[in-house]
C-alpha cells in the first residue's frame, strides 16, 4: 500500500475526540503493517478517545484486518473509549461476522452515524 | 509477379502503380500486426490505417542495397508507427486505470446482485463492464482509493445533475461534515492534513465548475454523454460524429487534465 | 498450475490474484471468488509469518480443477506446526504480540468445502483445500 | 516467481494475466503492460502450438525483477527449433495451414528490450526476454 503523501488526500479526520480513519486499501498482512503504524501515530498524537474505521473503499480483508481492528480497540479501550466500523461491504461483513468481532465493536451505516453514536451515545445498526 | 526489389526501386522513383502493388501485397502483413494490438481498446480499422502509413514509410525508406528482407525492415516500421499513435494513451499508468476499473467493477457487481437477488457472476460483470475476466480479476486486486473526481463523475452517471452539484451532494450526504458540528483540529499526523470541509467543499465546487467551463463544447458534451447519460464510447462517437478512438483519447485527456488541475 | 513465490508480503496479493485468475474459467460468483481469495491469503500469510518468519523461503501453490471443484494446496518448508488440532482452533495463535487473531484456519475452513493440514516440525506445512464452484447459494453460519 | 502450466489454450490468457499481475509492482504504463502481455502470449502460444502440438506437456514461466527491469523466460520441452535464425524472420512459419502468420518472434522482439531464443531439436525451447519499465519517454524509432 502506498500511503498518500498528498495533503489533499484526507485519510482521516478528528471530530471532537473521535478519530475516523477512512481505509483506502484492501487489508492483508502486507497493507495492515503500514496502516497500523499510521493509526497508532494518530491515536498517540491527539486527544483521541474513540476510533471509527470506515470501510467504504475496502473490498477484501483477511484475518490480518481483524488483528488491526482488535489491536486499536484494545488501545482506545484503555483510554475509556470505544471502537466502531462503518460502511462495511458484504465481503468484509462476513469476515467480521465469522470472527465474532461484532460482539465488542459496533457497526454503523456511515462514519457520521458512528461518530454521533460514540460521542453522544447513539444506536448501532 | 514482379520481384519485390524491382517494385521497390520503381516505387521509390515515384511509380504509383508499383507502390500500390506493394501495399496490396502487404495488406496481410499489416493486418497480422494489427491483430496483435487487439484488446488495447482501439478500433482495428483505425490501427490498420496507421499501420498502412508505416508500410508506406517503409516502402519509401527501404534501402534496396540492404541484405535483409523487406518484411524484416517493414515490421518494426509498421509496429513503430502504431506504437507512436498509441503513445499518448499508453503513457497512462496501469495503476490508475486499474483503480478506476476496480471502482466500476465493484459498483457493477453490487448493482447486478441487487437486481437479481443473488451474487453476480464474473461473466455477468464482464459483460456489463466490457472488461475481460482477467481484467476484472486484476482490477479487484487494485483496490486503492479512486481519485475523488473520478468517483464523483462515475457516481453521477445517469443522473441529470452537473458535476458541481454532485460534489456538494456527495460531500454533504455521505460525509456529512459540512455543518457546524465539525471541529477541524486535524493538526496531528505527519503531513498536517487540513480537513476543513467547508472550505474544501467550496473550493471543489468552484474548481469543478471552472474546470467544466474551461472545456470546449465538444469535450463538455463528451463528458456529459459519457458520465451523465451512461453512453458507451461508441454511442458518444455517433452523437459527436467522430470515431470511437477519438472519443477514447479525448476522454482520457480531459480526465487527466481535470485531475491535474483539481490537484493544484 | 503450480506457482512458486518467495516469502515476501507483496506476494500475498499476487498469490490470491493468480488463483483468482486461474479459477475464472469456472465462472465463479463474486462471493466465491472472495472466499477462495481469502483462504489463499490466509494460507500464504501463515507460511510467510509463521512458517518462515525472518528466514528466506519459497512457497508453492498448486491448483487443479476437477469438474467444478477447485483444489488448492499451499506448501512451505518452514518451521512446521507442533499441534495441528490446537493450531486449527479458532482464536488460537502463537503470535498475539504481532496482533494475529488466530482466525486464519477458521476462515479457510469456513470459506472452503474441505481443509486438510499436514505438517512436521522442522520440515514444513502443507495446507490442502477445495471448493466446488457454482453450487446453489450456500449459507455461511457464524462460528 | 515461477509458474508451471499445462499446454492447453486456456492457459495463454492465464499466463499473461499472471505476468501482468506480477509486474504491477513496477507501476508500468498501460503500453508497457500491453507489450509484455503480448510477448508472453506469443511465447506461450508457440510452446503450445509448435512445441507440443497434440502431445501433453508443461510450460514453465519464470519472472524476476531486477531494479526496474522485468526478466521473463518461457520454457518448453517440446520438439525444439531446427533453424532459430530462420524461425525468427518475420513471416516465416512452419504452420501456414493453421493460419499462423509467422510474426510471433517479430513481436516479442519489437515489444521487449531483449530477446534470446535457445533451442535443441527434440529437447525443447527456451525464450528469454526482458524489458525495462518506466524508461523516460523511450522513442520508438524504426531500426
Ligand atoms: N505455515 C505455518 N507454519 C508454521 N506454523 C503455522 C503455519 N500456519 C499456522 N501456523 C500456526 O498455527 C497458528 C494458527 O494459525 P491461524 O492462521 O489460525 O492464526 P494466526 O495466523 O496466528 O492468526 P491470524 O491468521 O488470525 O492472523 C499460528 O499462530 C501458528 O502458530
Ligand atoms: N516453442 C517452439 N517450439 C518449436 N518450434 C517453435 C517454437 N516457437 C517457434 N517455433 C517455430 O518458429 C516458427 C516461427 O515462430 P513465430 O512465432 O514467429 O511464428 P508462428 O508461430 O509460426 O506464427 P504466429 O506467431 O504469427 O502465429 C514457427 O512457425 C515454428 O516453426
Ligand atoms: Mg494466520
Ligand atoms: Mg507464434
Amino acid at each position: 500500500m502506498k500511503m498518500q503523501k498528498n495533503s489533499k488526500m484526507v485519510h482521516y479526520e478528528v471530530i471532537q475526540n473521535c478519530l475516523v480513519i477512512y481505509i483506502s486499501n484492501d487489508l492483508d498482512h502486507h497493507t495492515v503493517t503500514l496502516l497500523r503504524d499510521y493509526s497508532d501515530r494518530l491515536i498517540e498524537a491527539g486527544n483521541i478517545r474513540h476510533i471509527v474505521f470506515d470501510f467504504t473503499d475496502v473490498d477484501f480483508m483477511d484475518s490480518s484486518g481483524i488483528g488491526l481492528i482488535m489491536g486499536r480497540y484494545k488501545k482506545v479501550m484503555f483510554l475509556g473509549g470505544k471502537a466502531a466500523v462503518s460502511h462495511v461491504g458484504e465481503m468484509v461483513n462476513r469476515i467480521f461476522g465469522l470472527s465474532g468481532l461484532y460482539k465488542i465493536i459496533e457497526k454503523y451505516d456511515t462514519a457520521k452515524d458512528a461518530v454521533e453514536a460514540l460521542t453522544k451515545g447513539g444506536k448501532a445498526v | 509477379m514482379m520481384e519485390i526489389m524491382e517494385l521497390l526501386q520503381k516505387a521509390q522513383k515515384g511509380d504509383r502503380q508499383s507502390r500500390n502493388q506493394i501495399v496490396e501485397e502487404n495488406v496481410g502483413l499489416v493486418w497480422s500486426i494489427v491483430k496483435r494490438f487487439a484488446g488495447r481498446g482501439y478500433d482495428q480499422e483505425d490501427i490498420f490505417q496507421i499501420g498502412c502509413i508505416g508500410l508506406i514509410k517503409a516502402i519509401d525508406r527501404f534501402d534496396v542495397q540492404f541484405q535483409v528482407k523487406f518484411s524484416t525492415y517493414a515490421v518494426p516500421m509498421i509496429t513503430g508507427e502504431i506504437k507512436r499513435f498509441l503513445r499518448d494513451d499508453g503513457m497512462i499508468k496501469v495503476s490508475r486505470t486499474l483503480k478506476e476499473q476496480s471502482y466500476k467493477v465493484r459498483r457493477t457487481a453490487e448493482k447486478i446482485s441487487q437486481e437479481n437477488g443473488r451474487n453476480a457472476t464474473l461473466e455477468e460483470v464482464a459483460a456489463a463492464t466490457e472488461l475481460s475476466r482477467e481484467e476484472i480479476v486484476l482490477a479487484l486486486e487494485a483496490n486503492t482509493e479512486v481519485d475523488s473526481i473520478y468517483r464523483t463523475i462515475f457516481e453521477s452517471e445517469g443522473r441529470a445533475v452537473t458535476m458541481a452539484d454532485q460534489v456538494v451532494f456527495d460531500k454533504t450526504t455521505s460525509l456529512g461534515y459540512a455543518g457546524n458540528n465539525v471541529s477541524s483540529q486535524n493538526t496531528i499526523g505527519e503531513n498536517g492534513v487540513s480537513a476543513d470541509y467547508e472550505k474544501e467543499e467550496l473550493l471543489n465546487h468552484m474548481l469543478l465548475e471552472q474546470l467544466l467551463k474551461e472545456l470546449d463544447a465538444t469535450s463538455r458534451k463528451l463528458i456529459e454523454y459519457r458520465y451523465f447519460h451512461d453512453m458507451t464510447q461508441m454511442q458518444v462517437a455517433k452523437q459527436l460524429g467522430i470515431s470511437q478512438v477519438q472519443v477514447s483519447r479525448m476522454e482520457k485527456k480531459i480526465l487527466t487534465q481535470m485531475r491535474k488541475k483539481a490537484q493544484l | 498450475m503450480k506457482l512458486i513465490i518467495n516469502n515476501i508480503s507483496e506476494n500475498e496479493s499476487f498469490a490470491r490474484t493468480v488463483v483468482a485468475a486461474y479459477m475464472t474459467r469456472l465462472d465463479p460468483t463474486f462471493e466465491e471468488l472472495a472466499d477462495v481469495k481469502t483462504a489463499v491469503s490466509e494460507a500464504v500469510t501463515n507460511s510467510i509469518i509463521h512458517g518462515y518468519g525472518k528466514e528466506k523461503g519459497k512457497i508453492e501453490i498448486h491448483c487443479t480443477i476437477k469438474g467444478k471443484t477447485i483444489h488448492i494446496s499451499v506448501q512451505d518448508w518452514g518451521i512446521g506446526i507442533e499441534d495441528i488440532d490446537k493450531a486449527m482452533e479458532p482464536l488460537y495463535t502463537t503470535k498475539p504480540e504481532w496482533e494475529r487473531s488466530g482466525m486464519g484456519f477458521a476462515f479457510m475452513d469456513a470459506f472452503m468445502d474441505h481443509l486438510k493440514v499436514t505438517s512436521k516440525v522442522g520440515e514444513g506445512t502443507l495446507v490442502e483445500m477445495d471448493k466446488e464452484i457454482g453450487k446453489e447459494q450456500e449459507s455461511v453460519e457464524p462460528l
